[in-house]
C-alpha cells in the first residue's frame, strides 16, 4: 500500500499538479492563458472519447452491460446519498444541499483519467470501455440532484436550461462526441491519430494538471469559510461512494483495474459540467460551498491519496 | 456630421449568463451589441467557473426608453443572485436611426 | 488636479479594417489609441471572416476637433459597405496636452 | 467507389467535421477559442509547407515542372470559367461574381490536406512536391478575378491593398516560408522536427476539422439566402474542375494519387485567403455570398464527396 | 428606477503595472473594478515586455472624491516613468450604495 | 568551423527565426495571438526543466558541484564587467548601465535551447543536467546589477518588488519546478511523458522561434536609435563573456558538448525575466535601450554566429 501511494505521489501528474499549488502561493506571476486550459480540456475529452470509442467498437455489448448498469444506478444513488447526509448530518439548507448533491453525484473526468493512468503505471489496466461509463456517470445525478429541489417547489432557477446546459455543455458533447467517432472509425481510424491523442496524452494531462494546481489554490483560501463538516464531508463521502463502486464494480465483472478507476470516478465530484448547470438552476446557492468542495477538497484528496486506496482495495477484493 | 445622444448601456456580468443577456437585450429592443471577455472583483468573490473572476462586458447603444428597460430588467432579476453590474452613459452618434 | 475635458471617440469594427482605421487615426491627429478584440452583433450578419462576429475596439482621446473629423472620415469611407459603429463621449484627462 | 466513399465518410477528420455541426445544431457552448483556431492553421499550414520542402529538395526540377504549370494555368481558368457561369447562367453582377470567382479560382489548404491524408490511406500517395502547388495555386486566381472588375472600371476598393492582402496574408507566408524552410534544411532537418510536425499532424487536422465544422455550421443557416442557384454551383463547379484537374494531372504525370489531389485542390475554394483579400477590393460585394458557397457548401461537399469522387475518377483514367 | 450618478475611471497601462494599480485601487477606496486586456499606442514606443503594445485597461466606478484620489495617485507615481492614462466620466448607476 | 555554420544556418529553428523577421518586414500579418506564445515557453520551459532533473536524479553530486559553482561565479562577474564596459567605455549612465547589466549577466533560456539542440546535431551532447545551470544562472546576475544602483543611492524603483518578480517569475518557477519533478520522478516518470515533452520539443522550438523573429523585427526598427557602442556591445560581450564560460566550463570537467553550451548560456542576454525585474526596479532605465540590444542584437547574433563559435572554440580547447 505504501510503495502505490508513493509511486503515485512521485508521478508527474501529481507533482505537476503540486507544482501549481506552490506557485500560487508564493504569488508567482505563472498563469495559464485561459484558450490554453480551453485546448487543453478539448483535447484531453476528445482523446479520452476517441480511446473508448475505439475500445467499444470491438468489445461484446454482453461484457458492457453490466458495468453500465451498475454506473447507471450509482449515478441515482450518489446524489441522494450526498444530499441526505448534508441535510441530517450537516444541517445544510435545501437549496445547497442539492447543488453540492450533484457535484458529487457526478463526475470529474480528470479524476478518472488520472486513475487510468494510474493503473496503467502499475500494471492494472483498466477497461478500454470505461470512458463511456464516464459519459454515462456525468448528466444523471445532475438531473436526479436537480429534481430534489425541483419536485416540491416553484422555484426561480431554469431547470431546463439547467438541464440543456449538461446535456449539450463542450464535456459531454466532446466526450460523447469522441465515442462515436471512436466507434464508428475504429481501431484503424483511431490508428491515423494515434501520435496526436494517444502518445502526446500523458504530457498534455501534467500540463493540464500544473494549471489545475494553480486554480485549485484559488479555492484552498476559502476552506476556512466552508467549516470543518463540508471539509469532512468531502474527504469521507469520497471514501464511501468509492469503496462502494470498488465492489460494485468487481460484482459486474470488471477488472482490478476497472474497478478501481470505477470507484474514483464515483468518488470524485464534478467541477465542469456541475458549476455551470447548478449556476443556472439553483442560482441562490452559494458556489463557495460547492466550489470549494469539489475543487479544493475532493479533488486533490482523490489525486493524492484517495486513487491509491481505490487501487489497493480492488486488488484486495478482486487480486 | 449630425450627430444624436443616445444611450450607452453597459453590463459586466458573470459568463454563464452571456446567452440570456444577449437574448434579453434583444427582446428588450436593443438592435446591437459588443462584448468584450473581461475579469474582475466586485462584491462577490467567487463564481460558478473554476474560472473565476471571469467576466462579459456587453455594450449597447440603444435610446433612453429602451436604456431603462434593460437596466430595470436586470436589476429585477439578476441583481439578488448573480455577480453583475450595469451602468449607462450618454454618447453622441450619427446614424442615429440604426440604433432605436 | 487640475483636468481638461477632451473627447472619447470608440470605434468598432470589423477586423479587417484595422490596419486601415488606424493609420486614418494617426493622419487625423490622434495622438494615441487603445485596441481592444471584441465581438458583437449589428444589423450586418456576416463579414469577411471565418470568424464572423469578431471585431476591433478602438478608442482614441482627442481634441473635439479632431473628434469631429473621426467620425466625418469614417462615416464617409466605410458606413456604406462595412460593419463599423462609431461614437463619441466626453472624458475628463489630466495632463491634456498629451492629446492634441 | 462505395467502400471509398464509406472508408472517407467514416475517417476521424470527417467524423470530426460532422460532429463539429452537429455540436451547433444542439446549441452546445461548446467553442474553440481564437487562439487555438489560430494555432491549429499556423502549425498545419508550416508543416505542410515543411514537408512539401524537404520533399522538393530531393526532386529533380523535370519532374516539378509540367504539374506546376497544369496549376499555374488551372489558376488561371477556373476564375474565368466561375465568373462567365456566374454571370451567364446566374446572372449575377459583376462585382458579386468576381468575388465568388476569386474564391473559386483559389484553393482551401484544408480540403487539399484530407484529399492529401485520404490518398495515404488508400495506399495512392499524391507526390511529396504538392505544396509547392498549392502554394501557387492560391494566388494567381485571385488576381484574375480583381483584374475582371477593375480592369472596367474605376473603383471604391483598393486593388493594391488587396493584393498585398493575399501574398503577404499569412497562408501565403506560411505556405511559403515553409517550404523554403524545408527546402533549405532538406531531409536531414525535416527529421529533427517530425515528431512534431509529422506525426501529430493527422491528430491536429481532426482537431481543426471539428473547429471547421463549428463554424462552417454558422454558415448553414444562411443557405436558403443564398438561392437554389448558388447551391448548384458549389457543387457542380467542382465536379467540373476537379475533374478536368485530374485529366490535366494525369497527363502532366502525376501519379494516381496526385492527379486526385490536384483534383481536390482545383475543386476547393478558398476561405481564407480569398475573403480577406476581396473585403478589402471589393467591398460592395456581399460576404454572404460568398461566405456561405465556399464554406457551407463546397467545403462540406468536398471533404465528405468530392474527394473520394476525385479519386476514383483518378484511379479510373490512370490507375 | 432610481438611478445615482458617480465616477467611471478608466485606466490604460503597461501590463508590468497591474498588481500595483490594483492594491492602490482597493488601497483608494474602490470597491471593485473590471480589467480588459486591451493593446495600444501612444507617446512612449515602447516597454518593458517582449509584447510590446499590451496594456491593461481597469475600469472603476467610484465616488466623486475617490476618483480625484485614484487620478492624483497615478499622476503622482506613475505618469513619469510608466506607460499610463487615466481618464474620468459620469455615469449612471443603480444601487449606487454598492459602489462607495 | 565553416561547415558548422552553414549546418547551423540552415537549421529548422533558425531558419524559422529569419522567417519571422522576414514576414515582419514584408508587413505580413502573420502574428501570433499571445496565448501561443505563452503556451509554447510555458511547455519549453518545463521540458527543458524536466530532462534536466531527471538527468540529475541519476548524476552524482560531485560531477555537478565544479560546473555549478563555476555558473554561479559568472552570474556574479557578468553584470560586473558588462556594467563597467558600459560606463567606463560607453560613457552610459549609471541606472542604465546597470539596466543593461542585469540583461547580460541573467540567460536566454531560448539561447540555451538552441545550443543544446545544436550540439545534439553535432553529436557533441552536453551534459543533461545543465538545466540545472540555467536556473542557476538566471537569478543572481540581476540581483548584482540592481545591488549597483540601490546600493548608492535612495531610488524610485522597488528593490524588493523586483526581486520577487525574478524569483516567483514564471521562468524560474518553470524551470525549477521542472527540475524538481523530474528529480522526484526520474527516469521513469519522465518515460510516461516523453512523446510530449521530449520528441515534440524541437517542433515546437522551430514554432518558438518563428515567433522570436516576429517580435525581434519590432526591436531592430529601433537599432538606430540605441547608437554603434551599444551595437558592438551586443556582438563583442557575448564574445567574450562566451569564451571565458567555455574555457572555465572545460576547466571544471564538462564535455566538448556541455563547455559549449555553457558559452552560448553565459553569452546570452536575458529577455525575460530581466525586463520584468528591471522595468519594475529602474523605471527610469530606457526599455528600448535593454531591450533593443537583447533581444534585437545579442538574441540574433547568438543563434545564427555565436553558437557554432562556441562550439568551434569548445572543440579546439576539448576535443
Ligand atoms: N466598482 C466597480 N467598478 C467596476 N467594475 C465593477 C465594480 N464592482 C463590480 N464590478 C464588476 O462587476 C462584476 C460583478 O460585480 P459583483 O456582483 O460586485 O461581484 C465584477 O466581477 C467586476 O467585473
Ligand atoms: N446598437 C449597438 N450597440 C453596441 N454595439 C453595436 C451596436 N450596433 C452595432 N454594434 C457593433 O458594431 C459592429 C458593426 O455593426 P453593424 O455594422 O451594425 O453590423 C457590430 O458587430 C457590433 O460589435
Ligand atoms: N490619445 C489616446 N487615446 C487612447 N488611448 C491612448 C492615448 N494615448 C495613449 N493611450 C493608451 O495609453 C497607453 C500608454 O500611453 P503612453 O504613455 O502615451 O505610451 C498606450 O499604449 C495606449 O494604450
Ligand atoms: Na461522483
Ligand atoms: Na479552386
Ligand atoms: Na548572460
Amino acid at each position: 500500500m505504501l510503495d502505490i501511494l508513493l509511486a503515485n505521489l512521485l508521478s508527474p501528474i501529481v507533482l505537476a499538479f503540486a507544482l501549481g499549488i506552490i506557485a500560487r502561493l508564493i504569488r508567482s506571476d505563472l498563469s495559464f492563458p485561459e484558450p490554453l486550459y480551453q485546448a487543453l480540456s478539448i483535447y484531453l475529452l476528445l482523446a479520452i472519447g476517441l480511446k473508448g470509442g475505439a475500445e467499444l467498437s470491438h468489445t461484446p455489448g454482453a461484457v458492457v452491460l453490466r458495468p453500465a448498469l451498475v454506473t447507471l444506478a450509482l449515478g441515482m444513488l450518489t446524489p441522494i446519498t450526498s444530499y441526505v447526509v448534508l441535510r441530517k448530518i450537516g444541517r445544510m439548507d435545501r437549496i445547497n444541499a442539492a447543488a453540492i448533491a450533484a457535484h458529487y453525484g457526478s463526475v470529474s473526468a480528470v479524476t478518472f483519467i488520472a486513475a487510468q493512468t494510474f493503473g496503467q503505471l502499475q500494471g492494472n489496466l483498466a477497461e478500454g470501455f470505461m470512458p463511456a461509463l464516464v459519459a454515462m456517470l456525468e448528466v444523471p445525478a445532475i438531473v436526479v440532484a436537480l429534481m430534489l429541489v425541483f419536485a416540491r417547489s416553484n422555484h426561480h432557477g431554469s431547470w431546463r436550461e439547467g438541464l440543456h446546459e449538461v446535456l449539450a455543455g463542450r464535456s459531454v458533447v466532446l466526450l460523447v462526441g469522441g465515442l462515436v467517432i471512436g466507434y464508428l472509425s475504429g481501431t484503424e481510424g483511431l490508428k491515423q491519430v494515434e501520435p496526436f491523442f494517444v502518445s502526446g496524452f500523458k504530457g498534455a494531462l501534467t500540463l493540464f494538471l500544473l494549471e489545475m494546481g494553480l486554480v485549485a489554490a484559488r479555492r484552498l483560501r476559502d476552506l476556512k469559510k466552508v467549516g470543518t463538516f463540508l471539509v469532512g464531508f468531502g474527504i469521507v463521502m469520497p471514501i464511501l461512494h468509492g469503496s462502494l463502486a470498488v465492489v460494485l464494480g468487481h460484482w459486474a465483472g470488471l477488472s482490478v483495474g476497472g474497478s478501481a478507476v470505477l470507484g474514483a470516478m464515483v468518488a470524485s465530484a464534478s467541477y465542469i459540467a456541475a458549476p455551470a448547470a447548478v449556476r443556472i438552476s439553483l442560482p441562490e446557492a452559494n458556489p463557495t460551498l460547492y466550489l470549494t468542495a469539489s475543487l479544493g477538497i475532493t479533488f486533490p484528496f482523490n489525486l493524492a491519496l484517495g486513487i491509491p486506496l481505490y487501487f489497493a482495495l480492488a486488488q484486495w477484493i478482486g487480486g | 456630421m449630425l450627430t444624436v445622444t443616445l444611450k450607452l448601456v453597459t453590463i459586466v456580468a458573470e459568463r454563464v449568463l452571456q446567452e440570456r443577456l444577449l437574448r434579453a437585450l434583444k427582446e428588450l429592443g436593443a438592435r446591437g451589441y459588443t462584448l468584450t471577455e473581461v475579469s474582475g472583483e466586485g462584491s462577490r468573490g467567487v463564481r460558478a467557473s473554476e474560472w473565476e473572476g471571469h467576466n462579459v462586458k456587453i455594450e449597447t447603444i440603444v435610446s433612453p426608453e429602451v436604456a431603462d428597460r434593460i437596466i430595470e430588467h436586470i436589476a429585477e432579476h439578476y441583481f439578488r443572485y448573480y455577480a453583475v453590474i450595469v451602468y449607462a452613459q450618454p454618447v453622441e452618434v450619427v446614424r442615429g436611426d440604426k440604433y432605436v
